[in-house]
């Protein structure tokens, strides 16, 4: 075990007396509470972490946030591997497992390194140019290979085991970011009165300050922190922490997911991995900082290049010196800081380069306090040492080259305020020429920006406009702030002037470390067209890597205006888009996967038929019982059974998920007569009717039975697929198109368990379960007739002589909470008749047996006059779809219509989804003239049958028709026959 | 002639009573199925809303709301459901007899529909109520915004619901599809186990 | 041709100019597209530099030898669509209106490298649509059948089948089990703004005029005929205007007074991190919306519905996300750890059946492609030869013949879906 | 996006349902004269970069339609009212 040979004696955040064991590409190390997995491989001299996409070259860790390129781990093993994690953001805990990744067979000895000999060649698009040949070639070998050399991590090895949970929050501000700007915007806003929530990417708050060595009212200004954070614990205010807000929505909708337990090894028992917060702000407050830039040189990309903030974090925050020689190369006073952090910590700060061709006095003090050698004007040219820098060359302004030996180069580009949340909904970022960086620009409403994502660098400004947020988002929400004290502190220089890439550099210079952009390949897509941002990201993937570009978009484009003789500004770089940084999958489903993708609805049988051994099938959102097999039947024996004994006896089906829909009303029948084809309003009291509804452009939408219970009071049942579609439909009828009318609709589609009892039988079984005194005689209760009545001792119910099977039956129906109840009850008082259940399998069948369409007809490309269904047009009234399905098209003769389809070998079976041909004509796209929609075995007839759609259909009954099944090899002669096969003249359902 | 039909609640099998999840400090929420109300439909007929709400207040000294919230009648709930429209609740009515009663009392007046049979009422109650509720709901049930009378119509986890505060303790009676009540079970029982909950009889 | 642009136009790509070019440094690399001001007149102006405006260009002057031809783009080329969709590319349709089309498409996106001499990564790993319940299945034989008649490849394969294609989607615990699949061996995926750049590079060479930054503020018409538009850059003549527009066509239409069966729809896709090979054909899920693809940098590529409303605004909102990441874990949980990079929005022209129009307009001279739906991208080959060909001689090509204007008014839909006048629902 | 219901109050959006163009109008007529407007009424939109009236079914909430006045480039809404005026509203 390494001990921890780059902790620093003393100072940090971290908790030296609770030491946590982990693990690095297999060997094991230590670190403490409070560390990152990045400042623990630091402490233990690890510094060589990754290695880059395209060369394969070796990379550290370059930052101490989320914004790290570089430092990617595949974190965690098996089914919790998480690749592409960023070690700078991984809290250290207990049994930690971190392997790098996109190497072989070692991170020290990469084969796929040779890339980089091969770089003249594979510069920025080199792959539009060639792999053409032989065409074929692309698929089975260059891709593959491309492929295989692609990719970071490996994805998990199975479903991922946690839990994750989502959460709406709703608030009057929403800060975001917990440093001095949103500390202070938090602390106004809630001491307003306002309800906050404040969100912090990090596991503590302070932001910046707990990188640094600042002073607020003349403490440590942690001592702030820990006062803010009480007060803010005793007022009306959430603090969220390890909560990225991580996307902006239209209504001041922000999206947060919050880590609840990335931190520790496995989640505890009960507890979510991570939360999706949906939360809603009448204002938000993006406080969430600045991002720093490197500065573009030769091999600037070497494990122990760092950026100069990210030294501070690493030496402050967390005691840990990423090296023990320290070369500072700058082009700004804020930079300097980090020698004099590194200096106080006895760390050798061997040269401060300045690239400005003007330095500051501030930076000469800085170098002089530090006591280390300074370089004005100057750059660093050239970076020797592969796995880890060992010495820099500094290029005077004189010409003079000083080689200078060291192990850390920190660097500092400047900074990038934190401005992406503030781009999401379209708003475009402008150019600050003062700060050489871009700033937020026009914003989305209810938001505001405060800190440096303003561009306020300064503690002092900060913390400012940090408090005249706070109290703006206050006001904004009708809140009356009074004024408190400010806290006190310095701003402190933050001068700059930014050099963005040194010319005279040697090697390659990386713009976009993760994806190995570099300024050759930039120069060449400007040199090839490609000069506008969003065609240099697309041509040379400049931005496109997991960082998204946090740390080298700007450069990119400053790289870009050099090269095309423009400024930065007038460049501009791509835009930001949601998330800020990258989000699991698993957290935005949250709940919703394996058996709770969807919620499943349970008909009232449902747990009857489960006992009854039901085999269940989806429909649409429900669980429907398919059939009920018996021991060593086979599902179709089973559905075989099923059928011949609703044919010969009785069966009963639960049909329940029909669509219900109570219409009442004084215009109910009105207001029937103008959504369905036909006519309702003359449907006497006690009597039921078929119905088919259009859509307004005349094809056919829905159809069922609507039944007549009292003068102003009907009972619609529409399909069970179309059920929401319907209700939703005749809703915008009553309320915008006909809103004159006395209707009322309600849904009692849950209210209603309905069941089918179908068969020569049915009436006998019927008999025995409803009251006294209801007669159900056919003379009394013919076809059609319906009627309110009580079963089994004085439950209400609703009886309808309908029948979808063609034999005698009925649909009865009671409150949902007796629908148990009554289908044991049915089947008890059944038996003597020989009842079966029977489910949606041989429900297709009888239907199919008798030519009613359903969902394989009506499927929305189909008219009435296709189904036959032409003479319930109503040629007396409007009603939805009339006038259009007039139209020249819908109605022409030549148009695929219903048939039946009967196999001339009785023992072929037609495939649904075959088409039709004629009998002696080939195959093909010209001879199609239609296609099979439903099949079924009959066992009343004993062989297949179909249904479909044929040209021509009912002109055509008794012709010999092909139906052709290419995809399965297949192909049945069959007669083309009326779409009715049992009982064409419907006698059984009569009697 | 068969025997009398039981009533079985959507949630049989599921709502056994005890404790369940993290067992941390106080006891996160309490959940109880209601059973035996009635629950029935109530919609204005055109034309007709003042002399329902007349005959509302005659008949249960009650002002029908016309916002979402929940009005106490004599024995009945009236809770907004939409304009000229209401969800009316009631113990004393038990099951099908309420709407039995509304159509008796509202006749000419409003159209009527019992929804008792399909309807799964669950009361969540205690401290985290509105923490597992916010787990679905999205609507802030924050006392400044929500009035402790307050009620809505919206979705947890893509199933739709009827909500209403029963009381400030915190309670709240949510309103199911019966058919749905075991996903919602589902959803609950996941999203209150982070705060420990127990199950009472109903 | 001055010997500059002489010099374009004799830049051949291949390894041998790949390595030859190495050798010198990269230095020697030409534009691939000249950066003109527009001409006062051109026999085509074609409004729109995105896929199907730059292919329609190409085939102008590749296949009917008309040159003369500007292609006008607002923004950059290739910013609309091209460049924002899933990359999907594939034939596997229904309905006789659409089939030959898109097969058609599918067929020169096969020699699209080498009749650009630009490789666009066109790569038929193959489309796979799962399929879950029996209706389901039907249909989709239906439409496999539909394929097969019309030549087209198309195979269903049951639940071992899928597996062995896909061996990580959730076959055992989903709401949805998976009971078999559609797939078109042919399908794939092909690297979506390499086809902008492939198809302006070859117009470029045969003398098109690209302008970028060119927006189109007014078409101006005389006694019923077009004579030219106007321009960010002035006035532009044409015997000829071509709105190539999809996403703004009611926008731009409405400058020459065109109302059109059609709603702009935003609809929001997804990448995550790149990881090692996963997934090797495109899949789409058949209980919910999800279709996923892995690109060749290791991304995963998906995309759910649409956002549902008319918007204009390129991005969309929470539900779809949520809705979208719902379906990726129901197929397949093993994904669940992955991170999305990047989410962003495009703009659909969703037409009233779902499918689109290449036609003439009721203003002389003024003709009109959009209304592409979900499918603008794979179409683009396809779109842009049956545009030109229309633009050439005036007369529609046979493949896109029912993609016309007035089917609406007679009812001669093409509606794949079945689901009516109501775009959202395509 | 948020709706604010003029009933419930201001909603997710994903609580309701989007129809669209809320200005076109169904005809009257029937005789064969009509069957531009008709087609009109039926396929064809404006769909204008701007403000745009449309209709949203409550689905979820209190099944009122409404029409609401939406910016299509900003999502920004203006303004939300029933789609009918019944009483009690």
């Amino acid at each position: 075990m390494t001990s921890q040979s780059n902790r620093l004696r003393d100072g940090g955040l971290i908790d030296r007396a609770k030491t946590v064991r982990f693990s690095f590409d297999g060997e094991t190390l230590t670190g403490y509470q409070g560390d990152t997995l990045a400042s623990a491989l630091l402490a233990n001299g690890k510094k060589l972490v990754g290695r880059s996409f395209k060369y394969h070259r070796p990379r550290g860790i370059l930052t101490a946030g989320s914004e790290e390129p570089n430092a990617l781990v595949e974190l965690r093993t098996g089914a919790r591997r998480e690749p592409n994690t960023r070690a700078t953001t991984i809290e250290l805990y207990d049994g930690l497992e971190a392997a790098s990744q996109n190497r072989w067979p070692s991170l020290k000895f990469d084969v796929m390194a040779v890339n980089q000999l091969f770089a003249p060649i594979f510069g920025a698009g080199f792959y539009y140019k060639t792999f053409m040949w032989p065409a074929s070639f692309w698929e089975k070998v260059y891709e593959p290979a491309i492929r295989r050399a692609a990719g970071l991590g490996r994805a998990a090895s199975a479903p991922d085991p946690d839990h994750y949970d989502k959460a709406h929050a709703f608030c009057d501000v929403l800060v975001i970011g917990s440093g001095p700007a949103g500390l202070a915007t938090a602390l106004e806003a809630a001491r307003a009165g306002a309800r906050v929530i404040l969100a912090e990417e990090d596991f503590r708050l302070g932001g910046r300050l707990l990188a640094e060595r600042y002073e607020i009212d003349g403490k440590p200004a942690l001592d702030w922190v820990r006062a803010a954070e009480e007060e803010l614990a005793s007022l009306d205010c959430r603090i969220l922490r390890r909560t990225t807000v991580f996307g902006v929505y239209d209504g001041g909708t922000y999206a947060a997911i919050e880590r609840v337990n990335d931190h520790v090894k496995l989640p505890p028992a009960h507890e979510p991995r991570q939360r999706l917060w949906k939360i809603v702000a009448r204002q938000a407050v993006v406080a969430a900082g600045a991002i720093e830039r490197p500065i573009v040189f030769g091999d600037n990309d070497r494990p122990g290049i760092m950026l100069a903030g990210a030294v501070r974090t690493y030496v402050n925050r967390y005691g840990v010196t990423p090296g023990r020689r320290a070369v500072v190369f700058t082009d700004n006073d804020d930079a300097f800081q980090t020698a004099v952090d590194l200096a106080d910590h006895g760390v050798e700060v061997v040269a401060m380069v300045d690239a400005r061709a003007m330095p500051s006095v501030k930076a000469k003090e800085i170098a002089a306090k530090a006591k280390a050698p300074y370089f004005a004007n100057s750059v660093v040219q050239r970076v020797r040492g592969r796995q880890a820098v060992k010495s820099v060359d500094i290029a005077a302004p004189n010409g003079e080259v000083h080689r200078i030996d060291c192990d850390l180069l920190a660097m500092s580009g400047g900074w990038n305020p934190t401005l992406h949340l503030t781009t999401h909904l379209n708003g475009k970022p402008v150019w600050n020429a003062d700060l050489s960086a871009l700033v937020p620009g026009a914003l989305p409403p209810g938001m505001s920006v405060a800190g440096a994502s303003a561009g306020q660098f300064g503690l002092a400004a900060c913390l400012a406009s940090g408090r005249l947020a706070g109290t703006e988002a206050a006001k904004a929400c009708g809140f009356k702030p009074k004024r408190h004290k400010a806290p006190k502190a310095a701003d402190e220089s933050t001068e700059a002037s930014p050099v963005w890439q040194v010319e005279t550099s040697r090697g390659k210079a990386f713009v976009d470390f993760q994806n190995d952009v570099t300024i050759s390949d930039i120069k060449l897509a400007a040199r090839e067209g490609f000069r506008v941002p969003e065609h240099l990201k697309r041509y040379t993937t400049l931005g496109m890597a997991t960082d998204q570009g946090k740390t080298g978009n700007l450069n990119g484009a400053a790289v870009l205006a050099n090269v095309t003789g423009r400024y930065v500004g007038a460049v501009g770089t791509t835009t930001f888009r949601p998330p800020f940084t990258p989000v699991a999958i698993s957290a935005l489903a949250g709940h919703h996967r394996g058996p709770d993708f969807r919620p499943a609805r349970l008909a009232p049988s449902h747990k009857w038929a489960e006992e009854q051994g039901a085999v269940f099938v989806e429909t649409g959102p429900w669980l429907r019982a398919l059939y009920y097999p018996r021991a060593g039947e086979s599902p179709q024996d089973s559905v075989n059974r099923e059928v011949a004994n609703v044919r010969t006896q009785v069966g009963v089906c639960d049909v329940s998920t029909l669509g219900k829909i109570e219409v009442q009303g004084t215009d109910a029948g009105v207001f029937l007569d103008r959504v369905y084809a036909n006519t309702f309003s003359t449907l006497p009291v006690g009597k039921a009717r078929y119905g088919l509804m259009l859509r307004e452009d005349g094809f056919v939408m829905d159809d069922g039975t609507t039944a007549r219970l009292a003068e102003d009071r009907y009972f619609m049942t529409t399909t069970t697929a179309n059920a929401v579609k319907v209700m939703q439909h005749l809703e915008f009828c009553q309320q915008v198109l006909w809103p004159e009318l006395d209707v009322q609709l309600v849904s009692v589609t849950e209210q209603w368990a309905q069941y089918a009892v179908a068969g020569p039988r049915a009436r006998d079984v019927l008999q025995r379960l409803v009251d006294p005194g209801h007669d159900i005689s056919n003379e009394a209760f013919p076809y059609l007739a319906c009627g309110e009545i009580n079963v089994c001792g004085g439950v209400p119910a609703r009886l309808y002589r309908l029948s979808f099977s063609g034999e005698l039956a009925y649909e009865i129906g009671v409150p949902a909470r007796y629908g148990d109840a009554l289908i044991r009850a049915i089947m008890m008082e059944g038996a003597a008749f020989g009842i079966q259940p029977y489910g949606t399998e041989a429900l297709g069948v009888l239907r199919i047996e008798k030519g009613h369409p359903a969902g394989g007809e009506l499927n929305g490309q189909t008219t009435a006059h296709d189904l036959g269904f032409g003479k319930l047009l109503s040629a007396k009234k409007d009603f939805i779809g009339r006038f259009m399905a007039a139209r020249p098209v819908l109605a022409d003769a030549n148009r695929e219509k219903f048939v039946g389809l009967r196999p001339l070998d009785r023992e072929a079976r037609i495939r649904a989804g075959a088409h039709l041909v004629p009998k002696d004509a080939e195959a093909t796209a010209k001879n199609d003239q239609g296609y099979v929609t439903s099949i079924a075995y009959s066992p009343s007839l004993g062989h297949w049958l179909a249904l479909g759609m044929l040209a021509r259909g009912p002109e055509r009954h008794g012709e010999v028709v092909r139906a052709v099944d290419p995809l399965r090899g297949e192909e049945v002669l069959a007669e083309v026959v009326p779409p009715c096969f049992v009982d064409p003249e419907g006698e059984r359902l009569r009697v | 002639m068969s025997r009398p039909l039981a009533s079985v609640s959507g949630l049989a099998g599921l709502t056994v009573p005890g404790s369940y999840g993290a067992k941390v400090g106080e006891l996160g929420v309490t959940i109880a199925e209601r059973t035996g109300l009635g629950i029935a439909t109530v919609a204005a007929c055109k034309g007709k809303s003042e002399a329902l709400k007349a005959a509302a207040r005659k008949a249960y000294g009650v002002e029908l709301p016309e916002r979402s919230i929940v009005a106490s009648g004599r024995d009945i709930l009236f809770i907004g459901t939409g304009p000229g429209q209401w969800l009316a609740v009631s113990e004393k009515y038990a099951n099908e007899e309420l709407a039995r009663e509304l159509a008796g009392r509202l006749q000419g007046l409003a159209s009527v529909a019992d929804q008792s049979g399909g309807r799964t009422v669950i009361r969540i109650s205690g401290p985290r109520a509105r923490d597992v509720l916010a787990k679905g709901l999205p609507i802030d049930l924050d006392p400044r915004v929500f009035p402790s009378n307050g009620a809505a119509t919206s979705t947890i986890s893509l199933m739709g619901v009827q909500l209403w505060q029963a009381d400030d303790t915190p309670a709240y009676e949510l309103a199911i599809f019966r058919s749905l009540s075991g996903s919602f079970w589902r959803w609950l029982a996941a999203s209150a186990a982070e705060f420990g909950y127990e199950v009472k009889p109903g | 041709m001055n010997p500059y642009e002489r010099r374009i136009a004799s830049m051949r790509y291949s390894l041998a100019s790949l390595l030859a070019n190495a050798v010198t440094g990269n230095c020697n690399w030409q534009p691939v597209w000249r950066e003109p001001e527009p001409k006062p007149a051109y026999d085509v102006v074609i409004v729109g530099g995105g896929g199907h405006g730059l292919a329609t260009a190409h085939y102008l002057a590749k296949e009917h030898g008309i040159t003369n031809v500007a292609v006008l783009e607002k923004s950059y080329l290739g910013s609309g669509n091209v460049g924002r969709n899933t990359t999907i590319v594939r034939s596997n349709y229904l309905l006789p209106g659409n089939l030959p089309f898109y097969e058609w498409s599918m067929k020169l996106w096969e020699g699209l490298e080498q009749d650009l001499n630009y490789n666009a990564m066109v790569s038929q790993r193959g489309v796979l649509n799962v399929f879950h319940s029996d209706p389901q299945r039907d249909a989709y034989a239906r439409r496999g059948n539909a394929m097969r008649l019309h030549g087209v490849d198309a195979e269903l394969l049951d639940r071992d089948g899928v597996r062995k294609l896909v061996p990580f989607v959730d076959f055992d615990n989903a709401r949805f089990p998976v009971r078999g699949g559609l797939f078109q061996a042919r399908g794939g995926t092909v690297r979506h703004d390499a086809v902008a750049w492939g198809y302006a590079r070859a117009a470029d060479r045969r003398g098109v005029d690209i302008i970028q930054n060119c927006e189109v503020t007014g078409i101006r018409i005389e006694n019923g005929r077009v004579l030219g538009v106007e321009t960010a850059k002035g006035f532009v003549g044409a015997n000829k205007v071509a709105l190539s527009v999809a996403g703004s066509s009611s926008r731009v239409g409405a400058l020459a007074g065109l109302r059109l069966p059609i709603e702009s729809h935003s609809v929001q896709a997804f990448v995550t991190e790149s990881i090692k090979p996963l997934i090797d054909v495109v899949m789409t899920f058949g209980a919910g919306h999800f279709y996923v693809s892995q690109s060749d940098k290791g991304g995963l590529v998906f995309g759910g519905d649409i956002e549902g409303y008319n918007s204009y605004a390129q991005r969309g909102n929470m539900p779809v996300i949520e809705d979208v990441a719902e379906g990726g874990m129901a197929l397949m949980p093993v994904i669940g750890r992955l991170r999305i990079v990047r989410s962003w929005g495009g703009l659909l022209d969703m037409t009233m059946d779902g499918s689109p129009i290449i036609d003439k307009t009721p203003v002389e001279g003024l003709y009109f492609n959009g209304g592409w739906c979900y499918g603008g991208f794979k179409a683009t080959p396809a779109a842009g030869w049956c545009f030109a060909h229309l633009l050439a001689r005036d007369e529609p090509h046979p493949y896109a013949a029912a993609y016309r204007l007035d089917r609406f008014a007679h009812g001669a839909v093409i509606d794949e879906k079945g689901m009516g006048a109501q775009p959202n629902l395509h | 996006m948020r709706i604010k219901c003029p009933y419930c109050g201001e909603r997710a959006l994903e609580e309701f349902t989007y129809r669209g163009d809320a200005t076109v109008k169904r005809p009257r007529s029937l005789e064969s004269d009509a069957a531009e407007a008709w087609t009109d009424y039926v396929y064809f939109r404006h769909n204008p970069a701007g403000l745009h009236r449309e209709h949203w079914y409550h689905g979820a909430g209190c099944h009122a339609w409404l029409t609401v006045t939406r910016d299509t480039r900003t999502h920004e809404i203006v303004a939300v009212e029933f789609a009918d005026k019944r009483e009690g509203t």
